[in-house]
């Protein structure tokens, strides 16, 4: 039985990890830029959803859809003021910029809430559901369930509108994308738009199950979404949600079964051995460049 | 050849100077042992910078686990000097010695890996290095590794650092060298021009690894402490910081930019709690300003400085007339 | 004797089979042309005689060794070295850096050397920089030699990018479409400097083109790919008026 | 070395005070500055010491010991302070101990607890707090005794080393008790998700549950153990000592105990007058951190007063032998300059820290 | 329909483009020829919105669009195939068609598509396939095949048989007399001087950034320095 429950655990912390990977994975897979930021958004996003909920009393709709507003927002002042004028620079530029955007909303928040943990209210209430001995609770449904639609709809967007196609056209060469009409410019801004919202989303929801929120919690989070996109071919959105729940199985399963001390140690091994292996991620598509 | 002879000479000569003039200052006092203990941090950070961009500034290859490395070598390095009471010397020599062996059991699987993918895996073992530490008692854990004996100081780092930009400097400009560039240009290309890929990464990155085990060690004789949270995946970027800053493929970028990203956030103390939002908001300006990094992958002509002491300073002008200017090689 | 030979090479991508039993034998010191409609598969298999792409079947024999499934630059190594069809220049390095490049296998020379700098590093270094200086006047980029070689105009880079090849002492040199992007004129020196580097150098060379003038003007045997199948081989007249390469390929006026 | 250093003399003193205000841990530098401000308008309002006025000059270490040397350095050198305060983390109190004794300027950290800090770091090496052996044992010693528990279980932070040092006494001397240690699991800093592991605790049914993280830690892994199903009583140590305890956990850390240093309940008036100078400024109740910062302070302005000069050496000498009475009880230090000072036990009690007991030991 | 009055472009230090004068008439065929680096490329560029003049006017249909985003340009009608194919590697061969019709709003595009591949069959064989993985010539295809998509009312070509087979591009020369009977404007930049002159009504030689020679295209196939110069006889 414990089996099943640490799964259980497992496939609740991971679906933590996939939130926020498809944003990761999004932006990346649309700009092919690491955006080091995006954990920071995330964590813009949960105090976003703080303010909304302490001060303006909102409820947990309206301060969901404030807190995904005001992180798109954010996403879209640091495409336009960090990164527009780096496009034609070699990627690393950009990363930098992207580390640089990260200490400084770290730094910045810290500044205007103080460094202190908030305790995120309780924007619903906790229901624990038993199945014989096995526990979870509705906050850990919901999130898996957020992220499993969320991935469904992007890949949506992505795959199936004339936007989506466009965002990929943009992806590859953004100089033949002008010369079909696409206005690029709106384009990235849109991805980044998304992929910030979706990361301030992931702040609320995570704010709930895990209520303490501080200017640096972004950090690992962001880190550990990172690899799980990676684990699961970066640019790939299902992949960012598989790569996100591997990641969470694994890692429960490592605490739970192996050690917890070297759990940290453990994930990046796989991460690692899966990459040796398959070079492109779980589901990321062998491209070889043609010569 | 005699040129050459005369370059080297004037070079040793202005060598032996600048070190002559810092060390009588930090003897008597003049520059205090604050700014003296910057002087060692900055050579330190030279050292990591110019290696790591070895690897990625001249072979391409992106790798954001140099702090790893750096740890290895720290840590090895004071145990030599604790438990076996070794010579500083050698001491630091197995550190950065281990370090690379390590680098080399680490990129003998990875190094095939590409772009984004081999970051995040080079990320990867940096924190697996780390949680490793954390774990290993004899190195005192997450408490980290106290009372290592203070044997850096300003002599040490001086010349070490002027070793390490010199034999990279060296391998650059050899055919070794040109082999790693040709593999930042267009990897398919120059396998088909018979370099040996693998190889060359490999190479560069071991030595990345040893100069970074190196630099550990100095930093572990400096600050007589170690702990693994020093040498997290942050700390690494910031070295990474460095490299791009300075311009990718640039010795004398990274130099520049190390100067001036070890100094700054020092001059922003007085920012107090503004200061690391001032660093980062001017590290992004510095990026958008200068995308390409300070020196973008040229190098400050040693010949045009010579030519400019020659003819400026020894009025010894080969040209005739003319304003001179010190301009950048191609 | 044959310099090269292989049989029954077959290539699949996924479900695409790009070439499929394609067999060659080049002779030495020969110059071989090799055409065929857009997508028949000459590059992929310049990119299988090179070591790019593995044979999904078929051996490659080359100087009487066999070499199927060898790196590319183990390949470079044995002597054959080759152009692309889109350039693959080293952009941000010099002229003769390029140059430099192809020759770092031929020498020998210690790491520990280069880095101290010892006598033979610099008799090495100036061994290779007059080598490469050589391989620039044949090209007439001498006085280009210290441009980056993302500045050059199309046509230079293409002539840089034989003149590399050339400089890895290839005894067979592959060559795709070399004058693409020129312009007649640049295309008659072109053809001129190809037999030329054929007779100096005393090597085979096999040739991707789609300029007719040029295959037909120097190649001395031409294999003509189509849907990735051998169509026929032949002279250039043989070729010139074979109806199905007509159809397939030539066009009716030829 | 020259003129300016007398007339600096004349006018203020300046302490040093290294803490991390900005980085991961930089919540607990602020409470410390907190703490310090205090105490400087409480003895400048006073007259000062010996009529001159105290001055604290802050520096940020990031929480890195390379920045706290570096910091350590500029004060003593180029700001000429008399002493420091800091750091908060031993490994970086650890980093500065070395230069502050081959200097000769004095230094207190408030809340470093690893035994090596003043080992290490030299003669001129104090702190405020206790070390991590003491609060281990006590808190070994209370849960086998007082609480009568057999079975319990440790989950603490491997990389923090305050975490993983109370959690290494406590296991020695509960077992030495004569109780079973049934479980002891680790998790990393940063990390939010502990179910993996509180599940696992929860099969063995421990009695008591060691929780040594600081406050806002302890608040989400209670919160997380009691949905798990633990019944198990938690016990913590200093780090719990805040408010905000309380409003991450709730109504989950109810029924813990945890040492510390002083009970707010108490009606010394050293605690009181802090507490209420300390509510008046910042509006809200302080933690263990501002507190032992306080006295950090208080010690060093006590032995400054006393050596009736600024010279590192005297100073030295008089904190060797302080003996005062500050918010965390009376001090005195052994010969490794430990505070000997005694400990209290409070109880989490609906939403209230409400004292316990009061533990000496030998 | 197009007229460009002293145009000049510069690349840092570089003065690639000196005092360009062209005028391309509604219906016309007009062609730009030059030797390697004459800045044949960079007009093109200019005139789409890839490159800003430093100085001069682009007029589109009366209007100046110097200042133009190279989006809002397609959008008024004028489409460029840019040197180098520039496909989307990572779409499929039907996508990147798609892509072409992407400010289209009419029912047709679908039909447009099969018109397209029965131009070009070797592309319906390949259909679904990622346009990176095309051959060389088979990218050229496609890159012609999704310009036509866009059914521009002037449409910039820039060596738009390079290689390709000799079938094919007696068939792309045909294809461009085709478009252009239909109604397009197309101003051509060919290294194929030969047939390019021999479908152009009017044609510009450009040398070093300056425009050298202008007439109409026959005369110019006559005109012997031209011949040995550009046509290599
Ligand atoms: N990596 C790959 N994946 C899938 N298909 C490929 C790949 N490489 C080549 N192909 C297919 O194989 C066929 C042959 O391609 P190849 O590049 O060899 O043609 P080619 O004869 O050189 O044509 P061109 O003259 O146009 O350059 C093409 O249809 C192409 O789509
Ligand atoms: N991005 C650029 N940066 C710097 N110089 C450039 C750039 N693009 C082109 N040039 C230079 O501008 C000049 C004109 O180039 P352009 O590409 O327009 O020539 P072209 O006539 O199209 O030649 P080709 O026949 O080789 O395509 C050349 O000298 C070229 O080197
Ligand atoms: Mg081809
Ligand atoms: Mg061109």
């Amino acid at each position: 039985m414990e089996i099943i429950q640490q799964l259980l655990n497992g496939l609740a912390l991971g679906s933590v990890y996939a939130l926020i990977a498809i944003g990761y994975t999004m932006v990346y897979g649309i700009i092919k830029l690491i955006n080091f930021a995006h954990g920071d958004i995330y964590m813009a996003g949960a105090y976003f959803g703080y303010v909304a909920v302490a001060r303006l009393n909102l409820g947990f709709i309206p301060a969901l859809i404030l807190a995904m507003t005001l992180s798109a927002l954010l996403g879209i002042i640091i495409e336009k003021v960090a990164y527009k004028r780096l496009r034609n620079s070699p990627r690393i530029t950009l990363l930098i910029t992207a580390i640089g955007m990260s200490l400084l909303l770290e730094n910045g928040f810290r500044l205007i809430f103080g460094p202190n943990p908030k305790p995120f209210p309780e924007l619903l209430k906790t229901k624990i559901f038993h199945l014989g001995s096995l526990r979870i609770n509705n906050i850990q449904l919901i999130i898996f369930a957020v992220s499993i639609v969320l991935v469904i709809i992007l890949e949506y967007i992505v795959f199936k509108t004339k936007t989506g196609k466009a965002m990929r056209a943009s992806s590859y060469d953004i100089e033949a994308a002008k010369l079909m009409g696409i206005n690029v410019d709106k384009i990235i801004s849109l991805t980044f738009a998304i992929g910030s919202a979706l990361a301030g989303a992931g702040g609320i929801l995570v704010g709930i199950a895990y209520p303490r929120i501080e200017p640096y919690m972004g950090i690992m989070p962001g880190l550990k979404a990172f690899v799980a996109a990676v684990l699961g071919g970066i640019g790939v959105l299902p992949g960012a949600m598989l790569g996100g729940l591997v990641m969470g199985v694994a890692e429960t399963f490592t605490k739970a079964f192996i050690s917890t001390k070297l759990s940290d140690a453990i994930i990046f091994s796989i991460l690692i051995v899966v990459l040796i292996v398959k070079p492109d991620g779980l589901l990321g598509k062998q491209i070889k460049e043609k010569v | 050849m005699k040129k050459l002879k005369n370059l080297k000479l004037i070079l040793g000569i202005v060598v032996m100077v600048i070190y002559s003039i810092f060390f009588l200052l930090i003897q008597t006092g003049a520059l205090n042992p604050y700014y003296g203990q910057i002087l060692i941090v900055l050579g330190i950070n030279i050292i990591l910078a110019v290696s790591l961009n070895l690897v990625i500034g001249f072979t391409g290859q992106l790798a954001l686990g140099h702090a790893g490395f750096m740890s290895i070598g720290g840590y090895t390095a004071a145990i030599m000097s604790l438990n076996y009471n070794l010579p500083f010397f050698i001491s630091l020599v197995i550190g950065g010695l281990v370090s690379a062996v390590i680098g080399f059991l680490i990129g003998m699987p990875i190094l095939r890996l590409k772009g984004d993918y081999l970051a995040i895996t080079t990320l990867g073992f940096g924190e697996i290095i780390r949680v490793a530490v954390v774990n290993m008692d004899f190195l005192g854990g997450p408490r980290g590794l106290a009372g290592i004996p203070k044997k850096t100081n300003f002599t040490w780092v001086y010349f070490i650092t002027l070793f390490t930009v010199i034999i990279i400097y060296n391998i650059i400009r050899s055919p070794y060298g040109r082999a790693m560039l040709s593999i930042r240009e267009d990897e398919i290309a120059s396998e088909s021009m018979g370099i040996n890929t693998t190889k060359f990464k490999m190479m560069a990155f071991v030595i990345a690894s040893f100069f970074a085990g190196i630099a550990g060690g100095l930093y572990a004789h400096q600050f007589m402490f170690l702990d693994p949270k020093s040498f997290d995946f942050l700390k690494s970027f910031e070295i990474l910081t460095f490299v791009v800053f300075g311009g990718m493929g640039s010795l004398s970028g990274s130099l520049m930019a190390t100067t001036v990203l070890t100094y700054l956030p020092e001059v922003l103390r007085t920012f107090a709690e503004y200061r690391m939002i001032i660093y980062a908001a001017s590290l992004v300006m510095l990026m958008l300003f200068r995308p390409q990094g300070i020196m973008g992958n040229k190098e400050i002509n040693l010949a045009h400085i010579k030519e400019f002491i020659l003819c400026k300073l020894l009025r010894k002008c080969k040209k005739k007339g003319g304003a001179f200017n010190v301009t950048i090689e191609g | 004797m044959s310099l090269l030979k292989a049989n029954n090479l077959t290539m699949q991508f996924g479900g695409i089979t790009a070439v499929s039993d394609f067999s060659i034998e080049v002779g030495e010191n020969e110059l071989m042309g090799l055409i065929g409609p857009n997508g028949a598969g000459k590059t992929t298999v310049f990119n299988m005689l090179t070591g790019v792409y593995k044979p999904t079947k078929g051996d490659i024999n080359f100087a009487g060794e066999d070499i199927t499934g060898l790196k590319p630059y183990d390949i470079t190594r044995k002597k054959a070295a080759r152009t692309f069809q889109n350039v693959r220049l080293f952009k941000d390095l010099s002229v003769i850096d390029n140059v430099k490049i192809s020759l770092t296998y031929q020498i020998k020379l210690g790491l520990f050397e280069s880095i101290l700098r010892t006598p033979n590093y610099y008799k090495v270094e100036k061994e290779i920089h007059e080598k490469a200086m050589k391989i620039l006047e044949i090209f007439k980029l001498e006085n280009k030699s210290e441009e980056y070689a993302k500045n050059l105009p199309y046509g230079e880079q293409r002539r840089l990018e034989i003149a590399r090849a050339l400089a890895a002492s290839p005894k067979l040199l592959l060559l795709d479409e070399p004058a693409a992007g020129m312009n007649p004129q640049e295309t008659q020196e072109l053809m001129e400097l190809i037999t030329w580097i054929k007779e100096e150098f005393k090597i085979a060379i096999l040739l991707i083109e789609h300029d007719m003038k040029l295959v037909m003007g120097i190649c001395e045997k031409i294999l003509v790919l189509d849907y990735g199948k051998i169509l026929t081989v032949g002279t250039p007249d043989e070729v010139k008026n074979n109806p199905e390469v007509i159809k397939a390929y030539l066009g009716e006026e030829g | 070395a020259c003129g300016g250093k007398k007339e600096e003399e004349a006018s203020v003193i300046k302490i040093g005070s290294i803490l991390p205000l900005t980085g991961d841990i930089a919540t607990f530098g602020e409470s410390s500055k907190n703490g310090l401000l205090i105490l400087q308008d409480e003895v400048n309002e006073a007259g000062g010491i010996n009529g001159k006025k105290i001055e604290f000059l802050f520096e940020d270490d990031e929480n890195k010991p390379a920045s706290s040397a570096s910091v350590a350095q500029k004060l003593i050198n180029n700001d000429k302070v008399v002493a420091i305060i800091g750091s908060i983390a031993s490994k970086c109190s650890i980093a500065v101990g070395p230069i502050a004794t081959q200097s000769k300027i004095p230094m207190i950290t408030p809340t470093s607890t690893n035994p090596k800090v003043t080992t290490q770091g030299g003669e001129y090496v104090f702190r405020a707090c206790f070390i991590d052996p003491f609060q281990g044992k006590i808190l070994a010693k209370f849960s086998a005794e007082d609480l009568k528990a057999k079975k319990a279980a440790v989950l603490y932070d491997v990389a923090n080393d305050y975490s993983k040092g109370l959690a290494e006494f406590f296991q020695k001397g509960f077992e030495e008790a004569g109780g079973e240690v049934v479980s002891v699991e680790t998790y990393n800093t940063g990390d939010s998700d502990f179910n993996a592991q509180l599940t696992k605790i929860n099969a063995l049914k421990p009695e008591v549950l060691l929780l040594p993280d600081y406050y806002n830690t302890v608040g989400l892994i209670a919160k997380q153990a009691r949905s798990t199903g633990i019944d198990a009583i938690f016990l913590g140590g200093d780090g719990w000592d805040s408010p905000d305890l309380f409003t991450v956990g709730g109504d989950a850390v109810d029924g813990g105990y945890f040492t510390n240093h002083y009970s707010p309940e108490d009606t010394s008036p050293e605690v009181v007058a802090f507490k209420e100078a300390y509510e008046a400024r910042f509006e809200s109740v302080p933690s263990a951190f501002s507190a032992l910062s306080y006295d950090a302070g208080k010690i060093l302005v006590a032995a400054i007063e006393k050596a009736g000069s600024t010279d590192g050496e005297k100073i030295k000498e008089a904190l060797k032998a302080t003996d005062i009475t500050a918010v965390s009880g009376k001090v005195k230090y052994d010969a490794d300059r430990n505070p000997i000072k005694g400990a209290v036990i409070l109880k989490t009690e609906a939403g209230k820290q409400k004292f316990f007991k009061k533990i000496n030991i030998d | 329909m197009l007229e460009i009055k002293n145009l000049n472009l510069h690349y840092g230090m570089i003065h690639a483009l000196r005092d360009i004068n062209v005028k391309v008439n509604k219906g016309e065929i007009v062609t730009l020829i030059g030797a390697n680096g004459a800045g044949k490329s960079s007009t093109l560029r200019a005139l789409s919105g890839l490159e800003k003049a430093s100085s001069g006017e682009i007029l589109f249909e009366g209007k100046d669009i110097a200042k133009n985003p190279a989006n809002e340009i397609v959008a008024m009608g004028m489409s460029h195939v840019p040197e180098g194919r520039r496909v989307f590697a990572n779409l499929t061969v039907y996508e990147n068609l798609e892509l072409g019709a992407y400010l289209r709003k009419d029912k047709d595009i679908k039909k447009d598509i099969q018109l397209i591949l029965d131009k070009f069959p070797r592309l319906r064989e390949r259909l679904y396939q990622r346009a990176g993985t095309l051959s060389g010539g088979e990218q050229q295809m496609l890159a012609m095949g999704r310009a036509l998509m866009i059914k521009p009312k002037l449409l910039l070509l820039d060596e738009p048989s390079m290689g390709l087979a000799p079938i094919i591009v007696k068939n792309i020369f045909d294809i461009i007399l085709e478009i252009n009977k239909n109604g397009t404007t197309v101003l051509l930049v060919e290294q194929n001087a030969h047939a390019a002159l021999k479908i152009a009504h009017k044609a510009y030689v450009l040398e070093t950034g300056s425009i050298v020679y202008e007439g109409d295209a026959k005369s110019l196939l006559e005109d012997d320095t031209i011949r040995s110069a550009y046509l290599g006889e």
